[in-house]
């Protein structure tokens, strides 16, 4: 059913009686060619893309919960490709690229919103980083614009530009960056890998990963044994557990992170703005609450909630920062499983074991690369090698240390990052 | 020949009084950090002993009394404050400039550092020569209950002006708390 | 949450930083060779559920190995590393 | 309207105003209470449709009546009526409107609601695509949203708090009042925190008796008596808003938000509270029941009704009705026809309900739809015959049962359990470690059953704490009305209301599950229910048994989504109190500060420390004027510069050497006594953490200089690798960075300078290139240290702190009689790139020794941190961006930071990035621009010409690619 304005009139004026489920509940076949575990955003991306761009729809995604349950429907909803270094760069802006078009892609209102994403600096060294920053990404074909601070005023008055501890020096300007609402990507997503004939199977957790021969064959789920010819493991927080299926081991640490949103009030923040002092963001959503975040709560965990120290410290950050919204008040907060790497970037790569590849380890930057993720991680898995935006992403980088990807220089500590 | 004027840390800042509590400042003869090396514990404190009467303290706890005390600050680490000591055994630090010490005290002592620390302040669990290492909002301090109502804190020098805005602050805000009707 | 500093007693997580999985104590030999030290440095295990974790709490300088877990964040106990590796 | 009780009834005091107009007031009335009492209904329109809305609750839940309080930069949105006193003066305006309340122009969603079903915005505006931007977003934007922030700073004064108990009693009805009871007659340490501001719970709104007398009797003595006790501490208007672990609970207290004039008093109070034990004694939140146009203003919850009328004295109408599925709401009949109210029919839809007074009963009926367009007019009732009659009301009352408040058993996770019974959802045992639920938060269904479990949970928490109770005699009371039969909705093909606060109807949640939106968490995102300010409170129960029912599963089957803190909104003032402006992080001053700013230098901060960035003299009017003036100074006179932020460690112990040795890649064991070395410190991964000098000042005492920004890092590091890796070597260190103020003294003068200051003679023979020792300053007792970060003959001088500031001033009063003088951060930098010295510009966390040059300084002879990895092959490849100089060859003799370095002639593209520049300056010693940057074969390429170009500024010049050491490369004047 093809979603538009005219449906919409169409089904109003009939009762809506006539709308038809997003996706279909299938019961799993014996075999497929593929299965993908994880029916995130990473996951429902991958199945999109091999039935769109490969033909691939003998497929299945496997979700132990509810479709796009994890961090897809948990985050600040930022969309952006403002990376520094090669690998991330073009990565990113591949990502962003797709993201222009999904809407269109999918038959489906994800509510991109290209409103643009300040982040400000407070220091010469952080003015000279973000110069690097930009140039980087206008070298990638990308947009960025150096504010000064009469700059950073027009857009963002409200800030406290007369007092603060760090003061603000300027910012650097991404008017292609945005947000987008988190669940819709999900469903979009969902409903379009389902209409090309993907199984999307909820309720479905996979308890083992069967190989024979160094070669996977399938693997146990809780709704059975399902046989497949490749496997995909998108598992974002968990990949530590569904690695060690297949007898691996990750360079992954799985962290909290935080995030916030305060009760709906009426426009007051038009841009996404991130502090670097204060490790903190922020945008408002369409609805019009406040949504916010900042750091890791830095310990492992996999609690997907976090503690008040480091809430304390983000609501800080924002009084630093933008005092006008005090009177804001908090309505939520939830947390997140992250699966932090080294070096804070991520994998996409074949396994050491034949047929099994894993996209992991997108730290807290996963929602922007869900698209890029997808679609990467499905022409991997159909024709088994990298695709262009993402040959970096390699498994082996921390062993070997080529092409490391530090954009934070805190070093190979997971949390740092 | 010239000669060198000293300026405490808070020279500047204190001493003050809000709500019937003091915030004054104290400036020791010396401060020195002790730390013995290892298995010379017992030497050291004896050492201690026998320069200014005061033992090495046990973890959380403080030793001596106001004119020459010695506070733990740390695994194997405690700090002489009063006159210079150079025990045998230990590495000595002369700390006499590194800290600004401050004292609290009066009936909302308590309660504004309840604004600022989150260790347990109820006095049957930090009694009279309890000593934390904690935090004073975001800065590491030394905190030592010195009596009912009276407390030392330390910061480090470079931070004294935080540790008394924030002091004043609290008791700003405890002042204004008491007027409520 | 809060942590146990084996010298200052029950402290809250905010005077504590994380370093990450107590095998960092473990600091292989220069020669180890590199899959040790790529397990070392980057690989974990990363459980769900019990885990042994390192600790620096700032205000006294103890470094602590903390029995927690990371679902439930129930803290089993904690002792000072420098007893540990004595 | 007001009811005419004997009694305290006071008259009202007071006034305020809603929307202009003065409304009177008792004293510790709700602004709701005050808003019922003078009969305004209409207090708010809805989020979406825009409906007018009334008061829905008597609590913190309330879905409607939200408001705005003040004006300016006080102005307040998003605050419950029904929980914010009211006070002389007070402005009050409702929300989401315009023009007006009563003439809404968006209540025209309100007709085109066919259209704008769950969902609808998803499959929709999608073309053409520039147009969601443009148009269709800021649209839907304006039209969503509830209160209004002013867009001022709110420069109200907040605080943070913490305390600590054995027992936290969250919430005082009669559970939580005898639990906290029980605990203080055991001398356990209690904290009762209540969000009302008067103590007692349901107590309040019920008439019953406790004991044979009026239950307000009991909750009087019983707070008098915690009140007495020395310890408990009651905090009321606190509401706890999180559970987090090892029980720390967070809470909000609306310390002044009751009075007008607060003074200094915080607005409000963010608590964290540490408790070995708690116990939720938080009550329950009574459900509606979804019927066509349930959600106009005088349709109110059955208990909020008697909250009115027993606890404030006031009717919520003239005419009341009440539907409801329980005995319990019957009292709301009873009670208000006892007050001289007219109960103008009780529905029922049970068939066996029965009437416990006097008013006319509908069993087995139900409440069909309702009238009135700003307010609550007529129902229509369908009596057990199924015939339908209007009956005129001004109040509806409605209770389709009671919810535990398990919300803070939810915090760590835990999932209530679905109780058929009760036909509610109740805590799961043990959801969270050391709290107890009681009471109706239990699933107690009356005060008799409330006391009794309050009392036990009491018991059951001080046994956990390893403390035995005796169980106490009980009060007697009230044991009844616990009849109810579960009754979700009246079916039809209006609109009912769920979620009031998101507009949230039946025929919404039967979309999502047409659409197979049929987990409970996408019914959730899908429809929006749960997600208002409410949170669900009153509508998540309703909603999930319709989800449930419309896809064939029993409740349990489908699930619950989860609460999550905070239980209540918490104003990010208040939870972010302290931090607005300088607050933010502490600061840190070197005792050069106030000699600075009398010389008008402007500081910068460097971590939490501040620097001076240049010393700005008559007549110069840029910083590069005041720069280039310092760095002549420093390369022709003497310069002097407080660098006391350095980090300095002091290391003492026989094996401080192999310490050393062990953290820098360079041999410290062989370092003489009285000498400097310059050391490098890896991370384990290889890459550079820090770099500085160490002292030797005697055969098993060093002291460490670490850069500014890394001072606790490396502190941290040395802690660890003493008590992780290397807990045989004896070995302490200490931060000695405060206890000493520090200062450069540069340039070919500064022997010179320093004849004075030291107390002489010196011998400077004695003083060799990178040598230090003990000497004496003015008298004082310092150290001097022969090293240079200028290129220039140099020395750090430091004396212990308190004498900073006066021989600050003492060495700038000398220098200028040498032609000398301070020098900033902006000529140090100079000073430094000149000289091709890194700074954290260059070792920005992914350089190695081998991409700075220095992999030689990596000793062959020893293991040091960060050896090993270091010699991964991708951290060993030539072709690595690494160290260079820069120089601008080019027409353009600019170079910037941050800028990219490219082949000439090669496109400023990704795949063409040659590196970067890190570090620039204007050099008046060499008349030219310099950089620092990276480039691939750096080192190989000296002499080429490659491009920079610096796309955001839009610079682009050709470079020549050099030696990083632009100035004295052979040193000869640093070494004298």
């Amino acid at each position: 059913m093809r979603y538009s304005g005219f449906q919409i009139f169409k089904q109003g004026l009939t009762g809506n009686s006539g709308w038809k489920p997003v996706w279909r509940d299938p019961t799993p076949k014996p075999e497929y060619d593929i299965i993908i575990i994880g029916g995130g955003g990473h996951g429902l991306a991958t199945a999109h893309y091999l039935a769109k761009e490969h033909g691939l729809t003998n497929v299945a995604v496997l979700e132990k919960g509810y479709l796009g349950g994890g961090n897809v429907g948990r985050n600040t909803t930022i969309v952006r490709a403002n990376y520094a270094l090669p690998g991330n760069s073009e990565f990113y802006s591949h990502s962003l690229k797709l993201w222009e078009g999904l809407e269109g892609d999918l038959n489906y209102n994800v509510m991109h919103s290209q409103r643009g994403v300040i982040n400000l600096f407070h220091s010469d060294g952080q003015r000279d980083y973000a110069a690097r920053r930009g140039n980087a990404m206008i070298n990638q074909g990308d947009d960025a614009i150096l504010l000064d601070r009469e700059g950073v005023r027009k857009h963002l008055p409200y800030l406290d530009f007369d007092n603060a501890r760090f003061p603000i020096y300027g910012g650097l300007f991404h008017p292609r960056g945005g947000s987008a609402r988190h669940d819709a990507v999900a469903w979009g997503l969902a409903r379009a890998a389902d209409s090309r004939g993907v199984d999307l199977i909820q309720n479905c957790e996979v308890t083992g990963i069967d190989i024979e021969g160094g070669r996977v064959t399938g693997v146990q789920t809780t709704r059975g044994a399902i046989r497949a010819k490749k496997v995909g493991i998108v598992v974002a927080g968990r990949s530590g557990q569904v690695a060690a299926m297949a007898g691996m081991r990750l360079p992954i640490e799985s962290h909290i992170l935080q995030a916030f949103v305060t009760e709906g009030l009426k426009p007051v923040i038009d841009h996404v703005v991130t502090f670097g002092m204060g490790h903190f963001y922020i945008s408002q959503s369409d609805k019009g609450g406040l949504v916010f975040g900042g750091d890791l709560d830095f310990y492992a965990s996999y609690a997907a909630r976090g503690n008040l120290p480091m809430a304390e410290h983000v609501m800080e950050a924002a009084m630093a920062l933008m005092p006008m919204i005090g009177k804001a008040q908090l309505l939520r907060s939830w947390g997140g499983i992250m699966d932090m790497t080294p070096d804070g970037s991520p994998i996409i790569d074949r396994t050491p074991i034949e047929g099994l590849y894993i996209d992991c380890g997108w730290c807290y930057g996963g929602f922007k690369a869900v698209p890029g993720s997808g679609f990467a991680f499905a022409h991997l898995i159909a024709q088994d090698r990298p695709h262009e935006s993402a040959t970096k992403y390699r498994l082996d980088r921390f062993r070997t240390g080529v092409g490391l990807m530090d954009e934070e220089g805190t070093g190979s500590q997971h949390n740092l990052h | 020949m010239v000669s060198l004027v000293p300026k405490s840390p808070c020279a500047d800042l204190l001493p003050l009084a809000i709500a019937e509590t003091t915030v004054s400042e104290v400036v020791p003869e010396a401060i020195t950090l002790v730390a013995p090396f290892k298995g010379k514990k017992k030497t050291v404190s004896d050492a201690l002993k026998a320069e200014v009467g005061v033992g090495f303290p046990a973890p959380g706890r403080m030793t001596g009394k106001q004119d020459a005390r010695c506070i733990w600050v740390g695994p194997e680490q405690a700090l002489v404050i009063g006159p210079a000591v150079s025990p045998d055994g230990a590495a000595v630090t002369d700390q006499s400039d590194g800290f600004a010490v401050i004292q609290i005290t009066g009936p909302m002592a308590a309660n504004a550092l309840a604004r600022l620390t989150p260790i347990d302040l109820r006095r049957d669990h930090f009694k009279p020569g309890h000593t934390a290492r904690t935090l004073l909002n975001h800065m590491t301090c030394s905190i030592t209950r010195l009596g009912a109502a009276s407390f030392e804190i330390l910061v480090f020098r470079s931070m004294a002006k935080t540790a008394v805005h924030e002091l004043t602050e609290a008791l700003k805000l405890l002042e204004g708390r008491a007027k409520l009707s | 949450m809060r942590i146990t500093c084996p010298y200052c007693g029950e402290r809250d997580i905010r005077e504590f930083t994380y370093r990450g999985h107590a095998l960092a104590i473990a600091r292989p030999a220069p020669d180890a060779g590199e899959a040790a030290w790529d397990d070392y440095l980057h690989l974990r295990d990363n459980p769900a559920g019990a885990t042994q974790d390192l600790w620096h709490h700032g205000p006294c300088g103890a470094w602590v190995i903390v029995d927690r877990d990371t679902v439930t964040h129930e803290v089993a106990g904690s002792k000072a590393v420098a007893e540990v590796k004595r | 309207m007001r009811l005419d009780r004997s009694g305290g009834d006071v008259a009202p005091s007071l006034s305020f105003t809603f929307d202009g107009e003065t409304v009177r007031a008792r004293k510790g009335e709700t602004v709701a209470a005050a808003l019922l009492a003078n009969d305004i209904r209409l207090v708010g329109r809805s989020f979406k449709y825009h409906r007018p809305r009334g008061i829905w609750s008597a609590g913190p839940e309330e879905p409607n009546a939200l408001i705005t309080l003040g004006r300016g930069a006080a102005q307040t949105p998003n605050q419950r009526a029904t929980v914010q006193e009211v006070y002389e003066g007070l402005e009050v305006s409702s929300q989401n409107r315009w023009p007006s309340l009563k003439t809404d122009l968006l209540s025209v969603n309100d007709l085109a609601a066919p259209f704008l079903g769950a969902g609808f915005y998803y499959k929709t505006f999608m073309w053409p695509r520039a147009f969601w931007e443009r148009v269709y977003e800021p649209v839907i934007r304006r039209a969503a949203g509830l209160g209004a922030l002013s867009g001022a700073p709110d420069q109200e004064p907040y605080e943070k708090a913490y305390a600590h108990c054995d027992l936290l009693v969250i919430g005082s009805g009669p559970s939580g009042l005898m639990a906290a009871l029980v605990a203080a007659r055991a001398g356990s340490d209690v904290i009762v925190a209540e969000q009302d501001h008067a103590l007692g719970g349901r107590l309040l709104a019920e008439v019953e008796e406790i004991d044979g007398a009026p239950a307000a009797d009991w909750v009087a003595a019983a707070v008098a008596e915690l009140e007495a006790a020395p310890n408990v501490r009651v905090m009321s208007r606190t509401t706890v808003t999180g559970v987090y672990d090892q029980g720390t609970y967070g809470a909000i207290e609306r310390t002044a938000m009751h009075v007008a004039d607060p003074g200094a008093a915080p607005r409000q109070t963010f608590w964290r509270i540490v408790a070995k034990a708690s116990i939720l004694a938080s009550g329950a939140i009574e459900r509606g029941i979804a019927f066509a146009n349930n959600d106009r203003p005088g349709v109110m919850a059955a208990g909020a009704v008697r909250a009115y009328a027993n606890r404030w004295g006031v009717s919520p109408g003239k005419s009341v009705t009440v539907f409801a599925n329980n005995d319990d709401a019957h009292r709301t009949a009873r009670d208000l026809a006892a007050a001289g109210v007219t109960v103008a029919a009780v529905i029922d839809p049970r068939a066996d309900a029965q009437a416990i007074g006097d008013y006319p009963l509908f069993s087995g009926a139900q409440v069909t739809g309702t009238t009135g367009r700003l307010g609550l007019t007529d129902i229509t009732i369908r009596d057990a015959s199924g015939k339908d009659q209007s009956v005129w009301t001004d109040c509806l009352a409605v209770s389709g049962g009671w919810n535990p408040s398990v919300h803070l058993t939810c915090h760590m996770n835990g999932r209530p359990v679905w109780n058929e019974d009760l036909a509610a959802f109740v805590p799961a045992p043990d959801a969270v470690p050391g709290l107890f639920p009681a009471g109706s938060a239990d699933g107690a269904q009356s005060t008799a059953d409330c006391l009794r479990t309050g009392a036990e949970a009491a018991i059951a928490a001080l046994e956990a704490l390893g403390q035995t109770t005796e169980a106490p005699a009980l009060p007697k009371a009230e044991n009844g009305f616990t009849g109810h039969t579960p009754f979700w909705l009246v079916p039809g093909k209006k609109r009912a209301w769920l979620d009031m606060a998101n507009d949230v109807t039946v025929k919404d949640v039967k979309l999502a599950a047409q659409e197979n939106f049929a987990s409970v968490e996408h019914m959730k995102r899908y429809t929006t229910q749960g997600m208002a300010p409410d949170q669900g409170k009153n509508s998540n129960v309703a909603a999930l048994a319709i989800l449930a029912d419309a896809t064939g599963r029993t409740i349990p089957q489908t699930g619950t989504t989860t609460f999550r803190p905070p239980f209540a909104p918490v104003p990010l003032s208040a939870m972010g109190a302290g931090a607005r402006g300088k607050g933010f992080a502490p600061e840190r001053f070197t005792t050069s500060h106030t000699a600075t700013e009398d010389l008008g230098a402007p500081f910068v901060e460097a971590g939490l420390w501040y620097r001076p960035s240049y010393y700005p003299r008559a007549g110069e009017t840029t910083w590069r004027q005041s720069c280039d003036r310092e760095v002549q100074m420093v390369r022709n006179a003497v310069g002097v510069a407080d660098v006391s932020t350095l980090g300095k460690i002091d290391i003492q112990g026989p094996d401080a050497a192999a310490l050393l040795d062990f953290v820098y890649t360079n041999m410290f064991s062989t370092l003489k006594v009285g000498k400097v070395r310059y050391g490098l410190m890896l991370r384990e991964d290889g890459h550079v953490m820090d770099d500085g000098t160490t002292a030797r000042l005697g055969e098993t005492h060093y002291v460490m200089t670490t850069t500014t920004a890394a001072a606790g890092q490396v502190m941290q590091h040395l802690d660890f690798v003493l008590q992780a890796l290397r807990p045989d070597w004896d070995v302490r260190i200490a931060s000695a960075t405060e206890q000493w103020a520090q200062f450069a003294v540069a340039g070919p003068k500064a022997r010179a300078l320093l004849d004075v200051v030291l107390d002489g003679p010196i011998d400077w023979a004695a003083w060799p290139f990178m040598s230090c020792g003990n000497i004496g300053v003015a008298g004082v007792p310092g150290r001097l240290f022969r090293i240079s970060f200028s290129g220039e003959e140099g020395f750090e001088v430091a004396v212990p702190a308190r004498y900073g500031e006066a021989l600050y001033r003492l060495l700038l009063s000398q220098a200028s009689v040498l032609g000398g003088g301070p020098y900033g951060m902006e000529a140090l930098n100079v000073l430094r790139i000149e000289k091709g010295f890194i700074t954290h510009s260059e070792i920005h966390g992914r350089v190695t020794a081998f991409d700075i040059g220095m992999e030689r300084m990596i000793s062959a002879k020893k293991d040091c941190i960060g050896k090993t990895m270091a010699a991964r092959p991708g951290l060993l490849d030539p072709a690595r961006e690494r160290l260079v100089g820069l120089k601008p060859t080019g027409a353009v003799k600019e170079l910037t930071a941050g800028a990219h370095l490219f082949n000439m002639g090669a496109e400023a593209v990704r795949l063409e990035d040659q590196g970067y520049i890190t570090s620039v300056c204007y050099s008046p010693t060499l008349g030219s621009f310099l950089g620092l940057g990276f480039l691939k074969s750096g080192p190989d390429r000296i002499g080429e010409t490659v491009q920079m170009v610096d796309h955001l500024r839009g610079v682009k010049t050709e470079v020549e690619v050099c030696n990083p050491v632009f100035f004295d490369p052979e040193g000869g004047r640093m070494r004298g």
